[in-house]
């Protein structure tokens, strides 16, 4: 965690500050999800509740607290209880593996009467050299809290709820799984800050480079992960809406069939976190998804350059030490400062991409009908698979080529 | 007391602990989750021993797809909470504790003395991982790739055997289940 | 490097954060004695038919071996996907392709296999 | 044509004739089997007269025709070729058998025109005579064993000819048995002497043979020579293994004339004659084979004085003649046995087809006291059958006289003969006249004695030819060998041409001093007067007389008793040494086999049944006991491994 | 002669004496117990024991074949686990029960 206490410090501050990101970016999410399906089904969302309905997140969370606990008496107590908490862990780990922005160099300064060493603050909860096999390793996790949640609760549906939506997601894993396959290959590592640095500068493809007319053309678009594995970015999509659940998949709650699925028997808060674990869930994906094809904090070298170094940093950095004197004095535009403003300006720009990825999300589930179980299963076994294996193959071919 | 050391002993005291449990709780569902916090520390302790990749694979296989069908299974069957959970017959329980105790003596007994050869013979060889690390030892990424190097050169007959391994296991498991009906068919 | 302790720390800190939450919510919340209808599962208004054994398709079972057994498929394409670009420019194109290639064939046979011999019908 | 193909063609005439009679066995036509047996053995016959014409025409030194025709056995050391030679003893010998053996083949046709059986007999007799030759011309003691066996084997089939009757069976058994006992130690003497001078082939043996005399007892070569004077003993019939000859008279008589009178009895003799070197190295051997000769022939004749069956006297009369060549042999004088074995092998074929005719004129009776007068009705048989009488008593100018004289004079004038061993000849001599003149006049002087239903008529000529061929050899076949105290005092001098031609091949006596005249002569004289003695004697006792022989017979009970039952050798072999044998083999197999060896199998496969059982139980179905037996299996192996 | 500083640094035999301990764990369960899910899951948690050791030496000798065993254990471990789950099921359909008992039925 670091050498000094400073340093472990700032870390614990950081990974307790992006878990709490997440879990408030759930109510804003539910706030989202619906003013987007009144304005898709062109009616008005909650507006009651302070401007625009934007209380009302804090209504829902504080009401949730306050509903009854509830447990079933003929259920398995303790795995009842302990779905909900399996629930939130994986979400909340995966979304602490994902590089969020530039890391933070600290030069050495001193406070306090005593000099602290130059640090690196890597702009998310811990460093993890196998970035996408640990993602895909917690997230298949999420599969327990579902079938405990099922088994918990005696009731027979919410058995049978569980089970189909872990097989459901036990089945689009293996879709998600292939199209990281290819995005290996594109980029050769596991760790996710290498792939951003990757998708860095120009779109160059290999095969054009020596024709100077295409490349020019192509030179404009930013050098990103969509361009070469669009079929992979389609995969990898389509599969991470149902590993959430998420509409044109989310036959395992849905209200008509199966009552609520397996959080029948839940309510209050423990409800709650299995919306959170399903955001989570979600927030990862589309920040996975922002990372592997569409550069990640970077905007592409010539934007970054221009834009974020050139003029959004220095105004930012400048109006944030004016602020900074009006409490203290003696604050002017330190390397440390500029680092600081720099990597939230990066992380602003990745959390853009995520809430436009979030934002799909929720347009998908008002405008798509849901799937029938066994078309569901077909579309992951039969279509799907095949898809994923032929895009590696595929690209493994092509990469014969290109080098 | 290094911060790996510390590391060490919670994960291995966590792993040793459900394990135990594994065996002993009388109710299967709960013995499948112990098995499963059991897992997850082995591949904590995997991290430690410095091979990231691995512990990254034994969650993907063991925690997320092996556990899933045991938990699955165990679903299926609906058991109540079994009466006896051990098999009768007190003296060859006896004879199997006994049995067991042994071997778990002798393997560590061997430890002590093939560690010690070991040591002896090659002096270089850091006594613990976060020594290692100061002597360069090769970062993880470096060893990842170095493993399918070498997975690829040296073993790609074993390798492909495991394919036509994989191929054969889900024909058979769909043979053995090919029974007409649910779990509950009428025979 | 990989550190281990902060995922621990974080996994820790998620648990007591999920705990915390319902200790207080069961806390706050009201104490009511339950009614006899909201002990018994809720089957969407129908009255109870709390059959002793619930009957389960055998697919669910079938559909996680199949699942484990692709999972490790794709598993063991993740170290050669990180490599193939290395072994390209050593030379060695043809011999990994060629390698990945039967693999993957077996894993297609697998597939179709699974597909024609209706394992993965949902009926 | 070359030796090696007339060779070849006498070897394999008698073997077609075999190979063609006994496919045939089953046919009842006696002309066709007898026509082409006997053409078959005339081949032979008319072979060995050209192969003798090729050897005279030779040079003296190195007359001897060898024919190989290939290698018959090539282990390490020893080397055996398929190879015959003919040289001056063989040619003898080939011209006896095939002679004689025409004859005996002619007479047989008419003898057997009645039997059930006739090719069957025919092929026996011709596989025979191709053994005999096999015997005879064999380049080396293994071939010459290889005839050995088969003439044994061919006895035993034409002695037990007639099967269905078992005494006769047995007749054949004990024969067959005997001659066993001998081969083996013909075997014993073959790998002594081929331990001793590491080839068996005769040329090289002869050759090899120590000049010195080796005068101890238990040397190799002393050894050799006894235990082939053992198969002699066995195949020639002398005292230990006579007792199968009286009995071979079971078979139908012109057997009896081919093989117990003329060929195979005298192979023996002709095996010492063709290694006389080696025995003459081995005194000690040759001394034994005198002593055995003297005493059978001594014995034998004592035997023939009291047997009432026409051919058991001519057996016993056979084993004492072979006991004189035998004595000749042991004291050296290798030229005299041979030529009595060619004069006795003419007036013994002679008697035994002579008496063949009166059994076959008298139908199957055989007991001389039914018989007499014969003279009558059958005149060819009784004048030939007299030639034969004078001939083997030794009246002077006849064949016996010659060869048994020379064979007197040599064991009294030999260093290795003695005045006792004279002694005992001439008293045999004596005998023999006394019991053939008893013969001759039992059978066909006297009144008749011929049961009134039995009226004898002569033989038809087919039998009556060979008679009198026979009878003119038996009388002229003395000059062949006329001994030189004889040939001086003869007009024209006519020198021993017997002697002349045999000796290069045979070994002489070292140390024979020169012939002293006038004791030659003092012991023909001696010789002839015992021979005239015994023959009156019998005359009066038989002829004029008839009651003399009771009185004799009642005064001496006790010697007669003993003589007439043959000195109880049968019983005395029966009893002592078969019967025990017997009994202690059923003791052994009571004791050993039952209880001992059965007792271990059964032991074993109930341990075996036992160790299974206890096996079974571990196999419960019980997965849980396996896994605990491989961990216990695992636990040991570390520990094994951890302590070791 | 490492005593205290054993404690303090975890050496190579700190692993295998907790693949030992782990080993024993598992094979005592697969001995001991009843049920036959327990039986496969204590397998699991053998062939875990093994993977630690394997690792271990790996690390501790620095050779990579440790590591791809691992791999090569695991898939077995795998393939073992859905075999076994699939006869349980089988004999769970026949018996309603799933006891290793059961499979002494299998007896010839």
């Amino acid at each position: 965690m670091g050498s000094d206490v400073f340093e472990i410090s700032v870390n614990f501050v950081k990974m307790v500050a992006i878990f709490l990101l997440m879990v408030n970016l759930v109510p804003m999410l539910v706030w989202v999800e619906r003013r987007g399906s009144a304005f898709i089904q062109n009616r008005f969302g909650p507006n009651r509740v302070g401007p625009l309905g934007l209380i009302q997140l804090a209504a829902d969370a504080i009401k949730f607290l306050f509903k009854e606990e509830f447990i079933p008496p003929k259920g398995n107590k303790a795995l009842f209880l302990i779905a909900p908490i399996i629930a939130l862990i994986p979400g909340a780990i995966a979304f602490g593996s994902i590089p969020l922005s530039v890391p933070i160099e600290i030069s050495a300064f001193e406070m306090f009467g005593s000099q602290w060493g130059p640090y690196v603050f890597p702009f998310q909860s811990f460093e993890i050299g196998i970035g996408i096999v640990f993602v895909l390793g917690v997230s298949s996790l999420g599969a327990y809290s579902m079938l405990l949640a099922g088994f918990g609760s005696a009731n027979k549906y919410s058995l049978y709820g569980a089970l189909r939506a872990s097989a459901q997601m036990i089945s689009y894993e293996l879709a998600m799984g292939l199209a990281i396959v290819g995005i290996l290959i594109v980029y050769g590592t596991f760790d996710f800050a290498e792939m951003i640095a990757a998708q860095q500068g120009p779109l160059s493809i290999p095969l054009f480079e020596a024709d100077h007319v295409v490349n020019k053309i192509l030179g404009i678009l930013p050098n990103w992960g969509v361009f070469y594995q669009p079929v992979g970015f389609i995969l990898l999509f389509v599969s991470v809406f149902a590993e959430t659940n998420r509409l044109p998949f989310d036959l395992p709650e849905a209200e008509s069939e199966l009552v609520a699925g397996y959080h029948t028997e839940y309510g209050g808060i423990k409800m709650n976190m299995f919306y959170i674990g399903e955001y989570g869930h979600m927030m990862v994906a589309s920040a996975l998804i922002a990372v592997f094809y569409f550069g990640g904090y970077s905007l592409g070298t010539t934007l970054d350059t221009i834009l974020v170094e050139g003029t959004i940093v220095p105004n930012m950095s400048a109006l944030f030490a004016s602020l900074l004197n009006l409490f203290g004095s003696g604050w002017e535009q330190s390397t440390n400062l500029i680092n600081v403003v720099r990597a939230f300006v990066f992380h602003g720009i990745f959390m853009a991409k995520i809430l436009l990825f979030l934002w799909i999300f929720v347009w998908v589930r008002w405008t798509l009908p849901r799937f029938r179980y066994d078309q569901l299963m077909d579309l992951g076994w039969k279509t799907m698979l095949p898809w994923a294996l032929a895009n590696t193959i595929i690209t493994a071919f092509l990469m014969l080529f290109l080098r | 007391m290094s911060e790996l050391d510390i590391l060490f002993y919670i994960l291995s005291s966590m792993s040793v602990l459900f394990g135990a449990l594994v065996v002993l709780t009388s109710s299967p569902i709960y013995s499948s989750l112990y098995l499963v916090m059991s897992m997850l520390s082995v591949a904590g302790i995997f991290m430690t021993l410095n091979a990231p990749f691995i512990a990254g694979i034994q969650i993907i296989v063991y925690a997320g797809a092996v556990l899933v069908l045991f938990v699955m299974v165990l679903m299926l069957f609906d058991l109540k909470r079994e009466t006896k959970a051990f098999t009768k017959g007190r003296f060859s329980g006896f004879l199997k504790l006994v049995g067991a105790g042994l071997l778990c003596g002798f393997i560590a007994g061997a430890a002590y003395e093939s560690v010690s050869l070991i040591m002896a013979t090659s002096e270089e060889i850091p006594t613990n991982i976060a020594a290692a690390a100061e002597t360069g030892f090769s970062p993880t990424t470096n060893s990842i790739k170095e493993i399918s190097k070498l997975l690829f050169t040296k073993y790609l007959f074993a390798f492909e055997v495991l394919g036509l391994l994989l191929l054969v296991v889900p024909i058979g498991a769909v043979a053995l289940s090919r029974v007409a009906g649910g779990t509950h068919a009428k025979h | 490097m990989t550190s281990l302790t902060p995922i621990i720390v974080l996994t820790v800190f998620v648990a007591i954060f999920g705990v915390g939450i319902v200790v207080v919510s069961a806390l706050l919340g009201p104490k009511r004695n339950w009614t006899k209808a909201k002990k018994i599962p809720y089957e969407s208004g129908l009255p109870g038919q709390e059959r002793k054994e619930t009957k389960i398709p055998v697919k669910f079972y079938l559909t996680a071996i199949l699942f484990i057994v692709f999972d490790i498929e794709v598993v063991f394409m993740y170290p050669w996907a990180l490599t193939y670009t290395e072994f390209i420019d050593a030379g060695l194109g043809g011999y990994i392709f060629g390698a990945m290639a039967v693999f993957v064939g077996l894993f297609i046979f697998g597939l179709i296999w699974e597909i024609k011999s209706k394992a993965l019908e949902w009926d | 044509m070359s030796h090696s193909v007339l060779l070849s063609i006498l070897l394999l005439a008698p073997f077609f004739g075999f190979l063609f009679n006994g496919l045939r066995f089953k046919s009842k036509n006696v002309q066709v089997a007898g026509v082409v047996g006997t053409a078959m053995v005339g081949i032979s016959f008319i072979c060995s007269v050209l192969l003798f014409s090729q050897l005279a025409s030779l040079p003296e030194a190195e007359r001897s025709l060898r024919a190989e025709y290939w290698n018959w056995l090539n282990v390490a050391g020893l080397q055996i070729p398929l190879a015959f030679v003919v040289d001056q003893l063989s040619a003898v010998m080939i011209l006896v058998i095939t002679g004689i053996g025409t004859l005996i083949h002619l007479f047989s046709i008419g003898y057997m025109s009645h039997d059930e059986r006739p090719s069957k007999y025919f092929s026996y007799l011709n596989f025979f005579v191709f053994n005999m030759l096999l015997l005879v011309l064999g380049d080396n003691l293994v071939l010459m064993f290889f005839g050995w066996e088969g003439v044994g084997l061919a006895s035993y089939l034409l002695i037990g000819f007639w099967f269905t009757d078992k005494e006769k069976a047995a007749a054949g058994m004990k024969a067959f048995v005997t001659n066993r006992i001998g081969d083996a130690g013909f075997l014993i003497g073959l790998f002594l002497l081929f331990g001793e001078f590491g080839s068996i082939v005769f040329e090289t043996l002869n050759a090899q043979a120590p000049t010195v005399q080796d005068m101890s007892w238990n040397s190799n070569l002393t050894l050799a020579c006894i235990a082939l004077f053992i198969g002699a003993c066995g195949k020639s019939a002398q005292i230990p293994l006579y007792v199968w000859l009286p009995d071979a008279m079971a078979g139908p008589t012109p057997v009896s004339a081919l093989i117990h009178a003329a060929t195979m009895v005298t192979a023996g003799v002709y095996m010492i004659c063709r290694l006389s070197n080696i025995f003459i190295a081995a005194p000690n051997a040759l001394f034994i084979v005198a002593i055995i000769g003297a005493l059978t022939l001594l014995m034998a004749a004592s035997i023939g004085l009291t047997q009432w069956d026409i051919k058991k006297v001519l057996a016993y009369s056979t084993v004492s003649q072979l006991g004189y060549m035998f004595l000749a042999v042991g004291v050296g004088a290798f030229n005299a046995a041979m030529f009595h074995l060619v004069t006795h092998a003419f007036f013994k074929a002679l008697m035994f087809l002579g008496s063949g005719s009166v059994i076959h004129a008298m139908h199957e009776e055989q007991d001389i006291r039914k018989m007499g007068g014969l003279k009558k009705h059958m005149p060819v048989t009784h004048w030939t059958f007299v030639a034969g009488w004078l001939a083997i008593i030794g009246t002077p100018l006849f064949s016996g006289f010659m060869s048994k004289d020379e064979i007197l004079w040599m064991s009294w004038h030999s260093p290795l003969g003695s005045w006792y061993l004279w002694l005992m000849g001439v008293a045999g001599a004596g005998m023999t006249a006394f019991y053939m003149t008893r013969l001759m006049a039992l059978t066909f002087w006297g009144e008749s004695r011929v049961p009134s239903d039995v009226h004898p008529h002569e033989s038809p000529t087919s039998m009556t030819l060979p008679l009198i061929v026979l009878g003119v050899l038996s009388v002229f076949g003395g000059f062949l060998g006329i001994p030189h105290v004889l040939g001086k005092i003869l007009p024209g001098h006519p020198p021993n041409f017997f002697e002349h031609w045999l000796d290069p091949r045979l070994a002489n006596i070292p140390g024979l001093a020169q012939a002293n005249i006038t004791m030659e002569w003092i012991g023909i004289a001696i010789s002839v007067t015992t021979a005239a003695v015994g023959a009156i004697l019998a005359y009066r006792f038989y002829i004029i007389r008839k009651d003399l022989p009771e009185k004799v017979t009642s005064k001496i009970k006790g010697l007669y008793e003993l003589v007439y039952n043959k000195y109880w050798v049968d019983e005395f072999y029966f009893g002592r040494i078969i019967n025990p044998i017997v009994e202690m083999s059923k003791g052994l197999w009571m004791y050993i086999d039952v209880n001992f060896i059965d007792k271990i199998t059964y032991w074993t496969s109930d341990m075996v049944k036992g160790a299974g059982s206890s096996v079974r139980s571990m196999q419960s179905g019980n997965i849980q006991q396996y896994a605990l037996l491989i961990l216990l299996g695992v636990v040991v192996v570390i520990f094994a491994v951890v302590m070791g | 002669m490492q005593s205290t500083e054993a404690l303090v640094s975890v050496g190579l035999n700190h692993y295998l004496v907790l693949s030992a301990l782990l080993f024993t764990i598992g094979s005592l369960g697969v001995l001991l117990r009843k049920n036959m899910i327990v039986i496969l899951m204590s397998i699991e948690l053998m062939l875990n024991a093994v993977n630690i050791s394997f690792v271990a030496f790996a690390t501790y000798l620095d050779n990579l074949d440790g590591k791809i065993m691992v791999l090569f254990v695991m898939t077995i471990a795998a393939a073992e686990a859905a075999v076994g789950l699939a006869l349980a099921v089988n004999i769970f359909k026949n018996f309603r029960e799933v006891n290793i008992r059961f499979f002494e039925h299998l007896r010839g």
